[in-house]
C-alpha cells in the first residue's frame, strides 16, 4: 500500500484504508456490491474488484446510469457502493440519487472520493466542495466525512448497518491517526476529542485533525480549546454541540468543503436554533477551488491550523465584547 | 401464441377499464397526463393480466417479473392496472394526488405493487438494467424485467447510457418497450426533437428490436411472448409500441394539449361517454360527479 | 392571462408574470434567448416564443444539453434563458450548470420554475426544496427569490443587468401583491417591509407574503413584528439582517424550500457570525413534498402565517429566557 | 489538397514539439493525462497549424474557429499548441497544475485561447452545439466549430443529447472529432463499456461519419478539409480518428496505467528521449530536470 509522509507519519492514504475496508466488509456481506465508473484503481475501489472480482460491476464513464443501476441492485436484495469522484456523485447524478436512490430510501452507499482540496492537483472541476450542502438537503440521505482511516472503517461499517442512503467522504490525502483501530461511529453522535473552556473547535473530515493542531497553537497562547468531532454530518449532534457551546461561548467550525450550506451552515442552524454564539467557520470561501499544491491551496484558502486558530481568537473576543440587550 | 378469446375479451375489458379509471383519477385528482396514460392501456392490460409472472397475494415474491414505469407520469394507468389486478381497492384510486393519498408520480414506499418510485424522465431504464444484472446473480433465469419508456423521453441521454450498459452485459432478462405515440409535453417528437431514425439507434446500441402496434392485443402479445422465450440470445430486447397519445378520445388524440391537464367534471364525463361509445360499452358517465365538482370548488384557485 | 383568487385577488399566476416580463426584456435586448427542454406552455416561457419565434430554442427533454447550449450561446454572445422546471435545473443538470455556466461565470440566467411547495399537484420529485441550498453553494452563481410578480419583473431586469450567471426561482401560485409596478431589485439588497421591535422575520419568495400575514397575527397579541425581505439569497444583505436582529433580538425566516443549507441556513451563517441570537426557521423540515393541495401542503409542512407566528413567540421567549454566560 | 511539403514538415514538428510539451508540463506539473495528451498530438498540430481560421493577436475575433476540448484532460496537449501557436509563452506551460499557474483541466478565464472550461467528461459537445447555434445566428457562414471527445467519453448520456440536438438542428458548422484511442481511464473501452458499432450509433443519431487514421497527417487534413468544404449538408460530421493512447512511448502505448500518471524526473527524461527517437530528432532529455526533482522533493507526500 502506498504511504506518505504527512506529519512524520508513514500511514497508508485514506483511499487505501476505504479500498481495505471494502474488502473486509465484503467478507461479512456477501450481498455487497463495488460499482465504478472509470475509477477505480484512483479510488481504490479497485482492492474489492481484485479480491472479489464477480462482485464489482463496472459501467463506464457513465455516472447517471452508475446510481441508476445501484438502485436496481438494491431493489434486488444488494448492498451497493456506487463509487466514483465526489464531484461526479454530487453533480452528474444528483436526479439519480435524490428520486432513484434517496426518495424510495434504498439501501445504497455512495462513497464520495477525492474531497475538497486534496484531489491531487486535477484543480476546480474536480475539487469537490459542493457535496456537503447538496448531499445534507436530500431527505432520507446520511452524510459523514471521516477523521481518520480508523474513522472512515467504522463509518462504513456503521454505513453498512444502517437501512437507507448513505453518503460518505473518503478524502485523497494521508490523514494523522486520531481515533483507535476499533473506534465506534454512531450515526448523529460526535466526539469530544480535546477538552476546553474557552472556545469550541468543532471539525468534519480531515479538518478535525487541523482543528487539533490549532488547540496546540491556542494553547500556547493559553487560549483552552475544545476540540469536537462530527463526523456525522447527517443527522448531526445538536446536543453535543450544545452542550459544548453552552462551555465555551462560542465556536469555529472547520470543513474541507464550501462553507455555504455545509457543515458550517449546520452547525449555525443547530446554534441559532439552540443556543446563539459567536462563531466563524473556516472552509472554501465560496470559490473554486484551482490546481496546486496541498498545502499551497490550505494556506490560499485560509485553511490552516493557524487560520483556525486566528477565527477561534475573533470569536473569542467577540464572546467577551457581546454586547447584550 | 394466439389469445383463446376468452382472453382476449378479458384483456380488451381491462384496457378499456384502465382508460376509464385513469380518466376517473386524473379528473378526481384534478391533476394527471392523460395522454400517456391512454396511450399506454393495451400494454399495460397484456402485462397485467397475460404477461407478467407476479402474485399481488404475494408482491414481495423474489422471482416475480419487475415492471418499472420509467415514464412515471403515466401513473395513473399503471394505478388502475395495479388496483384492477388486486393489489389495493379501486376506491384508493380516487386519493390520487390528494395528500396522504396516491401519488402524483410513482412512490414505491407508498403504494404496493409499484417496484420504483419516478418522475424524472429518462432515469428508469438504468435501475431496470440493475434489476436485470441483480436478478441474474440470483440465478432467477424466469424472471424478466420491463421497462416502459416514453418516446420523447429517450431524448434524456441517462437511457443511452442504459441502453449501452444493458447490451454491453447481454441482459437478455431485460425487455425495454416504448410507448411510442409521437408526442410529447408539448408537441410532436419530430417538431421538438427528432428520434428517428429509432430503430436503428436501438439497433445501434446493441439491442434486438420488435415494432408492433400498440393497440393491437394480439400482436402486443405474440411480440412480448416472443421477447420471453423466442428471442432472448445475449442480447436485450426493446418492444417500440406504435401508439395514439390520448388513444380513445378524439379530443385528446395526438393533442399535446392533453398530454397533462386534468379534465374538469363535465369534461371527464363527456369523455368516458365517448370511450364507452368507442369501447361499445354501455354508456357511462363519470362515477364521482358530484364529490368531483364539489372538490373542485373546494381547491379553487390554489 | 388566467387569474387565480387567491386572497380575494385577481392578479396573473407568477409564471405568467414570467412570461410577460421576458417579452418585455426581449424587446430591448435583442441578443436575449429563451430556451425550453418541452415544458413552455408549463413554465409560461412560451410567451416568449410566440412574441419571438426565433429567439426561442427548443432542445427536447434533455436539461443536460440544454444548459450545455446555454453555455456556447453566451459564449457567442447571447443571453440565454434555459428554462425548465427547477428540478430538473437543480438536479438533473447540476454538472452543467456548475461547470459549464457558472465556473467560467457565463452570462446565463436560469430560471427555476415550479418551486417548493405550490407545483400543482405533481408531488415529491417535482416539488423542488432543493434549489437554493445547492445553487447557493455554486461560486458565482446568484440566486434570488421573489416576493410578487412585481419583484420577479425586477430580479429579471437585475439579472440581465448583471454580467454572470443567475438563477431565478418561480412560484406556480398566485402571490398577493407586495412591491409597486416600477419596484427595484438590487442584489444584496433586502427590504424592510415592516417595522417592529420583537422579532424579525425574514422573508424570501413566497413566503414573504406569509411573514406579513404572520406579522398581522402577532401584532394581535401584540407582538411588534418587523418583516424583512430578501429576495437576493446570494449575495444576501448581511447588513440589513445584522441591523435588524440587533435592533429585535431573535428572528424567524421563512423559504418555500428545505430549511438544510438554503435560505436560513444562510441568515443563521449570518447571525452566527456578526449577531447571534434566537432564530426559528420555516420550510420544508428535510421531508419529501408529497402530492396534495397546496393549504394542505403547507399545513401539513408547517409553512402557514400561524406557524410563523408560533416560531416568533418561541424566539421571542428565547430571547427573554435567554442566560448570559 | 495534398499537404505541401513544408507543411507537412511543419505539422510534424508540432505534432513533435506537442508530444514533448505534453510530457514535460505532465512531469513539471506532477500531475495529468499523458496517453489521451499524446494521442491527439496529430489532431491539434492540423486543427492549429493548418485547418482552425484563428489569430492568435486577435483570441476574441468574433469570427474565428472555435475548439471546444471536451475531454478536458487532455489539456497538456491544448496548452502546448496553444503556446506553440503564439497564445502564450512557452514556459507559462511549466506552470501547469501549480497554484495560480495552468489549470489542470481548462479555465477559460485564466487562458487566452481556450474557448470553454472544462474537466467533467461528456458536456463538451452541447456546448458547441450552442456555439454552432449561435454563430449561425450570426450568419458566420464561414465560422466553424470543433469539438475533440474522448471515445471513452461517449459512455456520457450528455454526448448523445447533444449528438441529437446537432442532428436536429442540421448543424453543418459542427464538426467533432473523437480521439478514439481504444483505452479510457482504466482499461479497454470493450472491456469496460463496449461502444461498438460505433460508426453506426452515430450514423443512427444523424451525423456524417468519417473514419481517419488519426496519426496520418495528409489523411487528418484531408478529412478536415472535406469536412469543411466538401461534405456540409444539413448534417453534422464526425471524424472518428483512430488512435493510440500514448503514442510516441512504447511503455505508454494502449497502456491505461498511462491515462494519468505524472512520470517522475528521470522517466520524464527517458520518455523523452524515446520520444526523440522515435520521431527521428535529435536526442534530447527533460529540459528541467534538476528544478524537477527539486519540486518533487519540495511536495513529497502531498
Ligand atoms: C427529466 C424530466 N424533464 C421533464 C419532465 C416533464 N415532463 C413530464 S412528461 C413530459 C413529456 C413526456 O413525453 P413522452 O416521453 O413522449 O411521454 P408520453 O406522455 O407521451 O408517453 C415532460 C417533458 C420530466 N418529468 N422529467
Ligand atoms: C464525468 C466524468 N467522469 C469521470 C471522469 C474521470 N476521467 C478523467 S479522464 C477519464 C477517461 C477518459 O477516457 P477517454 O474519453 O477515452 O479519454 P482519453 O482516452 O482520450 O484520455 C476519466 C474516467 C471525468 N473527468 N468526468
Ligand atoms: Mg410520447
Ligand atoms: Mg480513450
Amino acid at each position: 500500500m502506498p504511504a506518505s509522509n504527512h506529519g512524520g507519519s508513514t500511514l497508508p492514504e485514506m483511499r487505501d484504508a476505504f479500498g481495505k475496508t471494502l474488502v473486509e466488509l465484503g467478507r461479512d456481506h456477501l450481498n455487497m456490491i463495488v460499482l465504478d465508473a472509470d475509477l477505480h484503481t484512483s479510488s481504490k475501489a479497485g482492492m474489492f474488484k481484485k479480491a472479489y472480482p464477480d462482485r464489482f460491476i463496472q459501467v463506464g464513464i457513465a455516472e447517471q446510469n452508475l446510481f441508476g443501476i445501484a438502485a436496481g441492485l438494491a431493489l434486488t436484495g444488494f448492498i451497493p457502493f456506487p463509487s466514483t469522484f465526489a464531484v461526479f456523485a454530487t453533480r452528474r447524478a444528483l436526479d439519480q440519487i435524490a428520486i432513484s436512490i434517496a426518495y424510495p430510501r434504498l439501501n445504497v452507499k455512495i462513497p464520495g472520493s477525492y474531497v475538497g482540496i486534496p484531489t491531487s492537483r486535477a484543480g476546480a472541476s474536480h475539487n469537490c466542495i459542493e457535496d456537503l450542502a447538496v448531499m445534507r438537503v436530500l431527505p432520507n440521505m446520511y452524510v459523514a466525512d471521516a477523521g481518520d482511516n480508523n474513522d472512515l472503517a467504522a463509518i462504513m461499517r456503521a454505513a453498512v448497518e444502517h437501512e437507507g442512503p448513505v453518503y460518505f467522504r473518503i478524502t485523497r490525502y494521508t490523514l494523522p491517526e486520531i481515533f483507535p483501530a476499533n473506534h465506534q461511529f454512531k450515526w448523529g453522535k460526535g466526539e469530544r476529542l480535546r477538552t476546553g473552556s474557552d472556545v469550541t473547535l468543532f471539525g468534519t473530515g480531515m479538518m478535525t485533525a487541523q482543528c487539533l493542531e490549532a488547540a496546540d497553537l491556542l494553547q500556547a497562547d493559553n487560549i483552552s480549546a475544545e476540540v469536537v468531532h462530527l463526523a456525522s454530518i447527517k443527522p448531526i449532534d445538536r446536543q453535543l454541540i450544545v452542550e459544548s457551546v453552552m462551555h465555551t461561548g462560542c465556536a469555529v467550525t472547520a470543513e474541507n468543503a464550501s462553507i455555504n450550506g455545509g457543515f458550517g451552515a449546520a452547525v449555525a442552524e443547530v446554534l441559532g436554533e439552540e443556543y446563539p454564539a459567536p462563531l466563524r467557520r473556516i472552509g472554501v470561501r465560496d470559490r473554486w477551488v484551482d490546481s496546486g499544491g496541498i498545502n499551497d491551496l490550505l494556506t490560499e484558502h485560509g485553511m490552516q491550523p493557524s487560520d483556525i486558530a486566528l477565527a477561534a481568537k475573533a470569536v473569542l473576543q467577540r464572546r467577551e465584547q457581546r454586547v447584550i440587550r | 401464441m394466439r389469445l383463446s378469446p376468452d382472453k382476449f375479451n378479458e384483456l380488451e375489458l381491462r384496457a378499456y377499464q384502465i382508460r376509464r379509471l385513469s380518466v376517473e383519477m386524473i379528473a378526481f385528482g384534478m391533476w394527471g397526463h392523460i395522454g400517456g396514460s391512454l396511450s399506454m392501456a393495451e400494454l399495460l392490460a397484456v402485462l397485467y393480466f397475460h404477461q407478467l409472472h407476479i402474485d399481488p397475494q404475494n408482491p414481495q415474491w423474489a422471482e416475480r417479473d419487475r415492471l418499472v414505469l420509467s415514464k412515471a407520469h403515466g401513473s395513473p394507468a399503471l394505478y388502475a392496472a395495479l388496483a384492477l389486478r388486486g393489489y389495493f381497492p379501486i376506491d384508493d384510486l380516487y386519493t390520487y394526488c390528494d395528500l396522504h393519498g396516491l401519488e402524483g408520480h410513482t412512490d414505491m414506499t407508498k403504494t404496493v405493487g409499484l417496484e420504483t418510485s419516478g418522475g424524472p424522465l429518462g432515469m428508469g431504464l438504468s435501475v431496470a438494467v440493475g434489476m436485470a444484472l441483480g436478478l441474474r446473480r440470483h440465478e432467477h433465469a424466469a424472471t424478466r424485467v420491463y421497462c416502459i419508456l416514453g418516446d420523447g423521453e429517450t431524448n434524456e441521454g441517462n437511457v443511452w447510457e442504459a441502453a449501452m450498459a444493458a447490451a454491453h452485459y447481454h441482459l437478455d432478462n431485460l425487455i425495454a418497450i416504448v410507448d411510442y405515440n409521437k408526442v410529447m409535453a408539448k408537441g410532436f417528437t419530430w417538431d421538438l426533437m427528432s428520434i428517428e431514425p429509432f430503430v436503428e439507434k436501438w439497433r445501434a446500441f446493441g439491442w434486438d428490436v420488435v415494432e408492433v402496434d400498440g393497440h393491437d392485443l394480439e400482436a402486443i402479445n405474440h411480440a412480448l411472448h416472443q421477447a420471453r422465450w423466442v428471442l432472448p440470445r445475449g442480447k436485450p430486447l426493446v418492444l417500440i409500441a406504435h401508439t395514439v397519445k390520448g388513444m380513445g378520445i378524439h379530443e385528446a388524440e395526438f393533442n399535446y394539449k392533453w398530454h397533462t391537464h386534468a379534465p374538469d367534471a363535465k369534461t371527464a364525463d363527456r369523455f368516458l361517454r365517448e370511450l364507452a361509445r368507442r369501447y361499445g360499452k354501455p354508456e357511462e358517465g363519470f362515477s364521482r360527479m358530484q364529490a368531483s365538482i364539489e372538490k373542485e370548488s373546494f381547491y379553487a384557485g390554489e
